[in-house]
């Protein structure tokens, strides 16, 4: 029948239209499904990789990372280079970490491989700048973004 | 995995074309480049056998033996069986191998990929161009003596 | 005047690299006469990054996060084929709750890809939109359910040779109980947009018919060959992984035109849902990781594995030489050779049919190149 | 409430026997009518601009989102079109270089006079007319052919082979469109024995003002249906906006068109768009007739629910193919239009033996 198959379709997104006025239950698929990003934010799920952040030593407050260059050498694109250290054995710590955000693939291959639980992938994911150089982030920065994140409490699920 | 290494099929084979195909195991035949037209279409047309299905062409570059390896992955979909590894061995210096594509017509845009890519020609294909890279650039970047300019 | 004097021309047309309908940077070159496609050339390779010869240079498990970087609309069964290919390669033995994470994740994946698939399909044919955001807004949850197991919506970077890289997190398994009980009413109410509609019945049936001898001489997998009705599907032919346990059936539909493409995959994304709630249901528990030595070096040979893709037959050929990073590494894609039966379906119809064959053999670009 | 349904024609009023007390009659008039042309392209342009905007607001919903709500400090996104507006205005204006660049040029002007100057017969109300000439209905028809030619001018023009191939498209669609369109317009003209637009509308004045001809059943439906899908085509909407189809040919005849020259096509298509609407709610929807309401309101509340319509089957369906379309024209609504034209004489002749009309 002409027209009966097309009336059916229309149905359907009359329905949708209405619904996004007068829809109601608590799915997500109800109603609109667009987020207002920057007044409305979803909140990353526990598991989501976002910048690499380093995690602070609860004893000293300094970096856990004591230079291992394990992470460097796993990395498949090499976005994590510089690494320099101070000290000797289990005092060694890690003194300067470049990481290069624009490079990073965020498969978090580095966070498994560091044998000290020193590195994360925070769930900051803003990571927009307005220059090449500000991509590479040092330890200090780093270090923020691991505080940040700890203070955040997500470290594990 | 079900799959299993089709003797039969290869003892067939085998015993058709004595000196032209070795069985390297693992379900794998090793065929000689002269023969490759003739087994193939054997296996192709053959009621037994029916291998109606060309799965992948792939080049290797073996450099330490001075030859490239063009892998064949055959599957038979009329009998659900397979997969039955064709491998061709060709020369580095003079690397041409007989186009497949009047065969299974599958074979046309992987040949010319693993021509873009490896450098094989393949004799008899009927547009062998690049596919991939554009046209004019002059070397296969899966060799593994290639440079970067 | 005599018609048969008259002088008529063919004209050349460029259908991209970029055209809203190619689905990314594909370029076609038409040969029109009138509206009639003559002939058809496809090419490709805009996007071409020489994946394989990337592969050559990581170890193996450097290269895990790059196979979802192929078709990144389903980077789970990718990374599924990549890690078959490894253990039949070095002989590893999954445990048995990994191949059921593996199982629910390349499912999920499936029915993703083919809503995905069936929205971009309509946005060829000149629907304004709404199939396809209707698509996506489905595919949000089950993207959601990947952010949960992996960290990643996309890139996932999950399946490892040897199991899955992580335990499937506190309250998935509901979660994704969920998600999958709102499949079948999805694709309920799509069917009732489209299924029967006459301007999409009329616009896809009959149209791009691809003959079941030509599909397979074109070694055309997937959708697009159990489309033309050949019951081939790797999952029940190979039976790898665990799929011999699950109840599903192998979806064919006998003319070989967009329209049965289209129900091909409408049916499998029932057939998915079925075989996820089977597996939800069987969830073992156990380890979901093998023990790996340190430093991974498989033994030298070469191995193929293959799995069915949402697309059609995913396989990694590698070759080893027993150092720490393949030797060979080859993708055999099946967008790219799906592409190759392009040709042979659009010659004879229309410019307009053009963009709904090849939004119907759906291809990822990405895939493609390499 | 009198005071209220004639507030147009009072403010007219009022305004002319302003002017007449100290300029001569026939100044009067040649002002009066400048008045009323760039009031009704004003308004159309007006009304256009935020149609955009409504488009995009219920399409948005149709498909869950919200729709363009950002721009400006309104609410809703209110200043959309003004943003759209001066972005058309700043983009650069580029012909190409092996354009006809006459034909090229002149294509959206064209197109744009052709669909204006259809408003001037448009009655929006009671005694709100342009123009109440006493071959209205023919005058729009003529008129609404001429933008086949602006199409064409484009496609060709342009000297891209999309833009030649939407041209085609174009003026095969428009040309075989016309028939069935002219085909259910006489079913309106035979009902009301008129082809003046204002009388069309006064003779479906009864039942309170809901004699309208679309409950003529079946002619008066049947001919209503077929000019909505005749008027759909002719203005390029979805299902049938074959001409632009921007996932086949990328916009066919303004894919080379950039700026206001762009600009100048869009506000045609909606200019279009309102007017083919606003004719189909004067022949079949009883125009300004309704009870209650003012009468300029109930006008626009019928356009405006025929506009919904059309956004709404924009919303929902795919795109026909030019064959498939062709073969509609003519294998279903000709035919059916040419029926229809019979069955409404034969029904009037009938109804007048019987004494009833």
């Amino acid at each position: 029948m002409l027209g009966l198959g097309i009336a059916k379709g229309l149905a359907v997104t009359l329905n949708h239209f209405r619904k996004t006025y007068f829809g109601s239950g608590p799915s997500k698929g109800r109603g609109l499904f667009t987020v207002q990003y920057p007044e409305e934010r979803l909140a990353p799920l526990a598991r989501f990789r976002g910048s690499l952040a380093h995690l602070a030593d609860p004893e000293t407050g300094g970096p856990r990372c004591t230079a291992c260059r394990i992470c460097e050498r796993t990395c498949p694109v090499g976005c994590i280079s510089g690494i320099e250290g101070e000290g000797r054995g289990r005092e060694r710590r890690a003194t300067q970490y470049l990481y290069n955000i624009g490079e990073c693939l965020f498969c978090g291959l580095c966070v498994e491989a560091c044998p000290f639980e020193a590195i994360a992938m925070s769930h900051e994911y803003e990571l927009a700048t307005y220059s090449h150089d500000a991509l590479v982030y040092d330890l200090r920065k780093l270090a923020e973004i691991g505080k940040k994140y700890a203070l955040e409490g997500k470290e594990e699920a | 995995m079900a799959e299993e290494e089709p003797r039969a099929d290869i003892a067939e084979l085998e015993e058709r074309f004595p000196e032209a195909v070795e069985p390297l195991g693992g379900g794998v035949l090793q065929v000689e480049t002269a023969h490759l037209l003739e087994v193939a279409k054997y296996m192709r047309e053959d009621p037994d056998l029916a291998f109606d299905y060309l799965s992948s062409i792939t080049g290797v570059d073996r450099i330490g033996e001075g030859r490239f390896e063009v892998v064949y992955h055959l599957y038979s979909m009329r009998r659900e069986a397979g997969p039955l590894v064709l491998k061709v061995f060709v020369p580095r210096e003079e690397p041409v191998v007989p186009s497949l594509a009047a065969i299974w017509s599958g074979a046309n845009v992987q040949e010319r990929e693993v021509y873009d890519l490896m450098g094989i020609r393949f004799s008899g294909h009927p547009n062998l161009k690049r596919i991939l890279l554009w046209e004019g650039y002059d070397k296969h970047p899966l060799r593994k003596d290639f440079q970067e300019d | 005047m005599d018609a048969a004097k008259l002088k008529t021309e063919t004209i050349t047309l460029n259908v991209g690299p970029q055209h809203p309908s190619t689905h990314g940077v594909f370029h076609m070159i038409l040969t029109l006469e009138g509206e009639t496609i003559v002939d058809l050339e496809p090419v490709v390779g805009y996007l071409h990054r020489n994946h394989e010869k990337l592969g050559e240079g990581f170890t193996y498990l450097q290269y895990c996060p790059y196979p979802s970087r192929l078709d990144y609309i389903c980077g789970m069964t990718n990374e599924h084929a990549y890690a078959l290919a490894v253990e039949k390669l070095a002989g590893l033995q999954v445990p048995e709750r990994a191949e059921y994470i593996r199982t629910i994740m390349a499912e999920l994946n499936r029915m993703v890809n083919h809503i995905v698939s069936i929205g971009f399909l309509l946005n060829d044919l000149g629907a304004f939109f709404t199939p396809v955001l209707y698509c996506l807004k489905q595919r949000e949850k089950v993207l959601d359910l990947f952010e949960m197991a992996s960290g990643s919506r996309m890139m996932f970077n999950y399946i490892r040779y040897g199991g899955v890289a992580r335990d499937l997190p506190e309250g998935f398994i509901s979660a994704a109980q969920e998600v999958v009980g709102s499949f079948p009413g999805f694709v309920d109410e799509l069917e009732q947009l489209l299924t029967e509609n006459e301007i999409f019945v009329a616009r896809t049936k009959g149209i791009g018919i691809l003959p079941p001898d030509v599909a397979v001489d074109y070694s055309c997998t997937g959708p697009l060959l159990r489309g033309s009705g050949v019951p081939y599907d790797i999952r029940r032919v190979d039976s790898y992984s665990i799929y011999s346990r699950f109840d599903f059936d192998v979806v064919t539909r006998p003319n070989g035109d967009v329209f049965d493409r289209y129900m091909v995959r409408i049916e499998e994304i029932r057939q998915s849902t079925r075989i996820v709630e089977q597996a939800l249901g069987e969830l073992p528990e156990g380890p979901v990781m093998a023990e790996l030595p340190r430093t991974f070096r498989p033994p030298a040979g070469d191995a193929y594995g293959r799995i069915e893709a949402p697309k059609g037959e995913l396989g990694f050929y590698l070759v080893s030489d027993g150092g720490d990073k393949p030797y060979r590494l080859k993708v055999r894609s099946p967008s790219f050779i799906n592409l190759g039966a392009l040709p042979v379906m659009a010659r004879g119809y229309k410019v307009p049919d053009l963009v709904a064959i090849l939004g119907s053999i759906d291809i990822t670009l990405g895939e493609v190149d390499r | 409430m009198a005071a209220l349904n004639d507030l147009f024609l009072n403010l007219q009023r009022w305004f002319v026997g302003l002017l007449a007390r100290f300029l001569p009659d026939w100044l009067v008039m040649v002002i009066s009518m400048l008045v009323v042309s760039v009031m009704l392209i004003v308004t159309a342009l007006v009304i256009v601009l935020w149609l955009t905007w409504l488009e995009r607001k219920i399409v948005g919903r149709i498909q869950d989102r919200y729709g363009a709500n950002r721009a400006g400090f309104l609410p809703f996104g209110l200043l959309q079109p003004i943003a759209d507006a001066v972005k058309f205005l700043t983009k650069e204006d580029i012909v190409p270089r092996e354009a006809d660049k006459v034909v090229h040029l002149l294509a959206p002007v064209l197109m744009l006079g052709a669909s204006v100057m259809l408003l001037a017969v448009v009655p929006f109300g009671k005694g709100m007319i342009g123009a109440d000439i006493d071959i209205g209905i023919l005058y729009l028809v003529a008129m609404s052919s001429l933008s086949a030619i602006g199409l064409l001018m484009a496609g060709w023009g342009s000297n891209n082979k999309y833009s030649l191939l939407g041209g085609m498209r174009a003026v095969a669609m428009l040309l075989s469109y016309e028939i069935p369109m002219g085909l259910s317009i006489v079913v309106a003209v035979m009902l009301s024995k008129s082809l003046s637009m204002q009388r069309i509308v006064e003779a479906q004045g009864g039942w309170f003002g809901l004699r309208w001809f679309a409950f003529f059943f079946p002619v008066g439906t049947l001919a209503f249906l077929t000019y909505f899908v005749s008027a759909l085509a002719e203005v390029n909407r979805s299902p049938f906006d074959i001409p632009e189809a921007d996932s086949e040919i990328v916009a066919g005849y303004f894919i080379e068109y950039s700026g206001i020259k762009f600009g100048l096509f869009f506000f045609a298509e909606y200019v279009n768009a309102i007017v083919v609407s606003s004719v189909a709610t004067t022949l079949f929807l009883g125009g300004w007739q309704g009870p209650i309401l003012p009468p300029y309101v109930w006008f626009f509340l019928k356009v405006f629910a025929l506009l919904f319509v059309m956004m709404w089957f924009r919303g929902t369906l795919p795109r026909l193919r030019i064959d498939q379309l062709m073969g509609l024209a003519w294998k279903v609504l000709v035919p059916v239009g040419l029926a229809n034209v019979m069955l409404t004489g034969l029904g009037i002749a009938i109804f007048r033996a019987l004494g009833w009309a």
